[in-house]
């Protein structure tokens, strides 16, 4: 057999971002430009509380990543270089919608509200998401690739049944977008009509393989195939992927239905910490990626238009410090679960069953408390 | 008083169900406008419209995973999966999501599903429409796992499901939908929910005990019939409940009759059958007079037609094991 | 709530067949017309051959059903009114190809050389499908929907690897369309640039379920999501079936990767003899549809053209009354299995367990003769 | 002689395999340029090409359903599922197709496909990563499935196990990928295709028999070394396949020892577990000095890392039953 694979010829490579359907606001280089379709009006000091959130994101990142290497955190999902795409989606919800995310919505999470200690416990293993879904309308997160789209076009049904103005946004990632669940959710979605937005994050990996391994057209495209519009957004540029999610969450509440958002941005770190990138990706494609910076181009703006000084940067910088120290001190604290404890919440209703093995645990390790005595 | 079958009593039972609480929604294939293929949702989007009894997109994956988004959302959702071997592309969604988001949740999150599945063989189908695959979902925590027998407790389970705030599995015997009973639903009491998870001796004897549910049960009273004209009496233990089993009804018959014979449809290799024999070997270890026996399918996929009368246990297969137990 | 359910708001209609992407080669009046992309040089004999098979494909839904009525067969899932997208696919396909059907493809079987008393076994249950796939090109029935497109698919990959110029060709229904599976069927092929064809057969009913549950765009339109072309054809017009079936595995073959074609047609009869259409649908669709009849635009066309006269259509009814005593006289000298055989072909390999239960079922068996005795 | 681990003898097992039959192909997530998430498919992607050893687009279901295809066409596929909790997307085609087609297809159809399933816990995973699901394909007929528990079974099993004409599920200690030993493959005899299927008693003993497999076969072997420290010599079986099971060696280690005790990390109720003591139970009826006591996982989900060693069956419980066994 050839040793070049078959299935490769004719394959046409997957469609660069460049292009009139990529929307874009803010350039790498910090410019604002217009897109016909997505007038954004915003003010300074909003997009100085953007750039905060993006640090402060990073930031969370960041810590997580160094307390994941002292041995605090058993794993942890980086989002390096996906902060504007995080941030902006999740700015762009209101209280009234839910977000339904991946494993990696650090920067969602943020935004609507979680306490990002509470994400730490999950990757300690002291909990499996210790925050409640409804306090913050924002879903535990679910780590089967795609489950939760169907999740969030579900809720979406239910909000058009209560009458609600609210949207659903369901996040997933460019692998994501092969499976089963997440064109099921598109089919259903479009049927009825549904208040979701799927967000997807195009970071270019699904762990090790790039995204020629999931499809052949831009994921955007997926859409038009079950009958509802995508676009594809600079998932670096903050204030576009603000704009076109705030676009589509606005079609959904009019009763339009689905949008799917494409993200086009790149996972700058790791697929987890036990991932190591070196064995198939170049350095050089980083370095590429580093040059959109999400935040560094809204610094760049900022600086610039002369909206913010050093005294700016200086707070901000000052606050992520601070978060940094919260993080730190408040993952320390995660008191590791009692034992029996494994066997709350498995219903609501409780099981005879339960009772009996919960008896027999703590009948067991009541043993060892008496053989120490 | 009126003769209802298994089949309506559950359509009397959902009606109910919707009636009492506007959160409760019908989600499946061809639950609608033609009722179902077994026409247990007959007349039901009629009467509550499209909104509440939902003809779904062809995808049992889909089903389930929008259940669990209209349930996150306050909805109590009815999910009708066609036929017994059309559940598993629904799988995941069930035992990922499913059994184990209340837990993820700490309890923030309550999926109050019911996922109504007909099953089990003996209507000369084709393949995928005989299976009986409980033990896949009795061996999921997290979940509940029921069935019904007779028209009476179909009515009152399903009701009493649908009320629980856990996800159940609930199994309906396909070839007993037909079976009739004379009832009272206007007057019927529904008794405590927590009649849901009780066993029922539905025949009192003293040579042996046979443990079973769901379809099985008929065959075993019929066993039991046949034996009494042979002068030997024979407990028919119904465990209605197979998540959890209502281990002390069980276990206090065994207890009393030393003799236990364990039946259903399942081919028998891997099957809950295993784990009641296992339990009862174990609880009643110093009152068998005779090892645990099972009689079930075998292990192999369920055959054509035309052969399933020997695949399924029946009459004489049950008898035979009572007697090779009494034999001991 | 609002009696009319909310999701139908702005929910437009399915697009109507008619429209310039709706390739039809012979009108329902039986007049040959042209189309730009699929030009089809075909002989009056080639077309006489496709009336008979039509017919004769007819003919065995028509037997068929009454050996069902009358109880020699437990179920029959008909194919009347899709004669022509089956004979067309069918004759399209050469003995290189491999065709993956569901349980409704009698049509396809006929034209792939299948006795069709085999296929009555499987309905008389007899058997769960009697043929030799390897045979015929010609997969056993799935009856679990849309999985067979996953294996048509993996079969295409498979040719890739042998060097073969053959192609596959997945058979599915419009409901089969929402399935996870067939969606990923279609990023595969596309991945993969597999020769494969995906033949759906829209007969407007998924059982009780219109179109509109499936989708709300032409489902041909599906493939454009995935990056391969998809295209509607008069799935009553058996020369546009041809040729479009002819065209979209010539492209599979020239290593251009997969094709979607959607067959446009109607499910005359129920869903199977299990199935009573009057709860959910109008007689009077059924009325309209019986002015496309399959069958009788090519009786038109033959007789109108003079390529045919009565002694042809005497000869094709005559063939078509020996087919239906081959098939009454086959299905009712069907043997029942012997009861031991229900052990056979569980493994390739054999199973300790299985020997173990075939020697419990056979004593038991045995101790039943003896009794007898 | 080298020292080699699990893991690693997986990836020369594999190589071996691809060497000796150019239609074996490996497909799955992650498995060229990565080597997998657990290095098992390490360097194949290289030495063998894309067109053996395929990245696969993320979706169990299309990774099964392709394999079956391309078996069709006569390949002989290996799945790498990537962790046990993400193989149920995939279980539909595992349940209706996989296991089913040959039997379907009167023997028609082969379907010689491996699917390798790393499984269990330990590892201070997140959700997903830790389960045991073998009891759902034990219980599936047309399936068989195997496991192993050190280096030496891992190298000849998954040889064997590609070989195979029948599909067989392939569940590999994922704790103990890491565990080592001293061998000498390139001298190494694979032996008989059909030892895939037989037990092996791992440790001689006298006092009770610890039935157990997979990760938890190492635990048994240390809880058995821990016993004969206080003079009791337990003996261990590694049952290594788990449908068919090679009953006549559990048997006879029961009949000698009189004392059972069932040990796995699956949710001990429903799970095979049961099936091996309900058989045991009966077929050593008059021997067994106890009942058959079973010791394994709780009826939850799988915990969060900072308390799974509270679910699995440690030294300590596995003693303690013992404890209780010998105690009748
Ligand atoms: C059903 C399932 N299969 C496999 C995995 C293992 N897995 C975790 S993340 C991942 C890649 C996901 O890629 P993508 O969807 O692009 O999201 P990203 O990680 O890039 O944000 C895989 C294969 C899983 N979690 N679920
Ligand atoms: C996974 C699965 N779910 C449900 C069914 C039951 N069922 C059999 S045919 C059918 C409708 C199929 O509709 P379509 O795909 O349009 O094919 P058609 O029957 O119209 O030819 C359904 C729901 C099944 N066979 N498989
Ligand atoms: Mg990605
Ligand atoms: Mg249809």
């Amino acid at each position: 057999m050839s040793a070049e694979p078959v299935f490769d010829q004719a394959l046409p490579p997957v469609q660069p971002s460049e292009g009139p359907e990529f929307v874009q606001l803010l350039t790498p280089e910090g410019e604002r430009v217009d897109h016909p379709d997505y007038p954004l009006d915003i003010s300074d000091d909003e997009i100085k509380s953007l750039y905060r959130d993006l640090v402060l994101v990073r930031r969370i990142d960041t810590e997580a990543m160094a307390l994941q290497r002292q041995g605090e955190l058993g794993l942890w999902a980086s989002l390096l270089g996906q902060e504007a795409a995080q941030v902006g989606a999740g700015r762009s919800l209101t209280t009234k919608d839910f977000a339904f995310p991946t494993y990696r919505e650090h920067g969602v999470a943020f935004c609507k509200g979680v306490d990002p200690v509470t994400l730490l416990g999950l990757f300690r293993g002291t909990s499996q998401g210790g925050w409640d879904p409804f306090d913050k309308g924002f879903q535990l997160y679910t780590i089967v690739i795609g489950s939760q789209t169907l999740h969030a076009t579900g809720y979406a049904m239910g909000l058009q049944r209560d009458g609600s103005d609210g949207a659903a946004m369901a996040f997933f990632g460019d692998g994501a977008s092969s499976q089963g669940d997440v064109n099921e959710a598109f089919v259903w979605a479009s049927v009825f009509n549904a208040p979701v937005v799927f967000f997807c994050q195009n970071n270019q990996w699904a762990i090790s393989e790039p995204l020629e391994r999931q499809t052949r057209i831009p994921l955007y495209q997926r859409a038009q195939g079950f009958g509802f519009p995508g676009v594809r957004v600079d998932g670096n540029d903050v204030l576009a992927v603000l704009a076109v999610s705030r676009a589509a969450l606005e079609r959904a509440r009019e009763g339009s239905g689905p949008t799917l958002v494409e993200a086009w941005t790149y996972r700058m770190g790791p697929h987890t910490t036990s991932d190591d990138p070196s064995r198939y990706r170049l350095a050089a494609e980083l370095e590429t990626w580093k040059l959109k910076d999400p935040i560094e181009r809204v610094k760049a703006y900022l600086s610039r238009s002369g909206a913010a000084g050093a005294d700016f940067f200086a707070s901000v910088e000052a606050d992520s410090d601070e978060l940094a120290a919260h993080l730190r001190a408040g993952c320390l604290a995660l008191p590791d679960p009692d034992p029996i404890t494994l066997f709350d919440h498995v219903y609501a209703g409780g099981s005879s069953l339960l009772d009996e093995e919960r008896e027999q645990l703590s009948s067991y390790l009541a043993s060892f408390e008496e053989a120490s005595h | 008083m009126a003769t209802i079958t298994l089949g309506k009593a559950l359509n009397e039972g959902l009606r109910k169900a919707m009636e009492s609480d506007p959160k409760v929604v019908i989600m499946g294939e061809d639950v609608g406008r033609l009722g179902g293929v077994f026409r247990v949702t007959d007349q039901l989007q009629k009467d509550f419209g499209e909104d509440r009894v939902i003809d779904t997109p062809l995808a049992e994956s889909g089903i389930v995973g929008t259940a669990i988004g209209m349930s996150i959302r306050g909805f109590r959702p009815i999910c009708e999966i066609q036929f017994d071997g059309f559940v598993f592309p629904a799988f995941d969604q069930i035992v990922s999501q499913v059994a184990k988001m209340h837990y993820r949740s700490a309890g923030n999150v309550k999926l109050p599903i019911t996922i109504r599945i007909p099953y089990g063989g003996g209507i000369g189908a084709v393949e995928h429409h005989s299976e009986s695959p409980e033990s896949y979902f009795a061996h999921t925590p997290g979940l509940k796992v029921v069935t019904c027998s007779n028209p009476l407790d179909a009515y009152t389970m399903i009701q009493h499901a649908v009320a629980s705030d856990d996800p159940i599995v609930f199994f309906e015997p396909k070839r007993r939908y037909w079976d009739k009973a004379d009832l009272d639903l206007a007057n019927l009491d529904l008794g405590d929910p927590a009649d849901l998870w009780d066993a029922r001796v539905v025949r009192e004897g003293t040579a042996a005990t046979l443990i079973t549910y769901g379809p099985s049960v008929r065959t075993c009273l019929e066993a039991a019939a046949a034996a009494a004209d042979e002068g030997r009496e024979i407990e028919v233990v119904d465990l209605r409940a197979l998540s959890p089993i209502d281990w002390p009804t069980v276990i206090d018959s065994v207890t009393k009759t030393q003799h236990a014979i364990v039946v259903s449809e399942a081919p028998v290799f891997g099957s809950l059958a295993g784990e009641i024999a296992a339990r009862v070997s174990e609880k009643c270890f110093y009152s068998l007079e005779a090892p645990v026996l099972r009689v079930g399918g075998w292990s192999t996929p369920y055959p054509t037609a035309r052969v399933e009368e020997d695949f399924l246990p029946d009459l004489d297969r049950i008898l035979d094991a009572v007697d090779r137990s009494l034999a001991y």
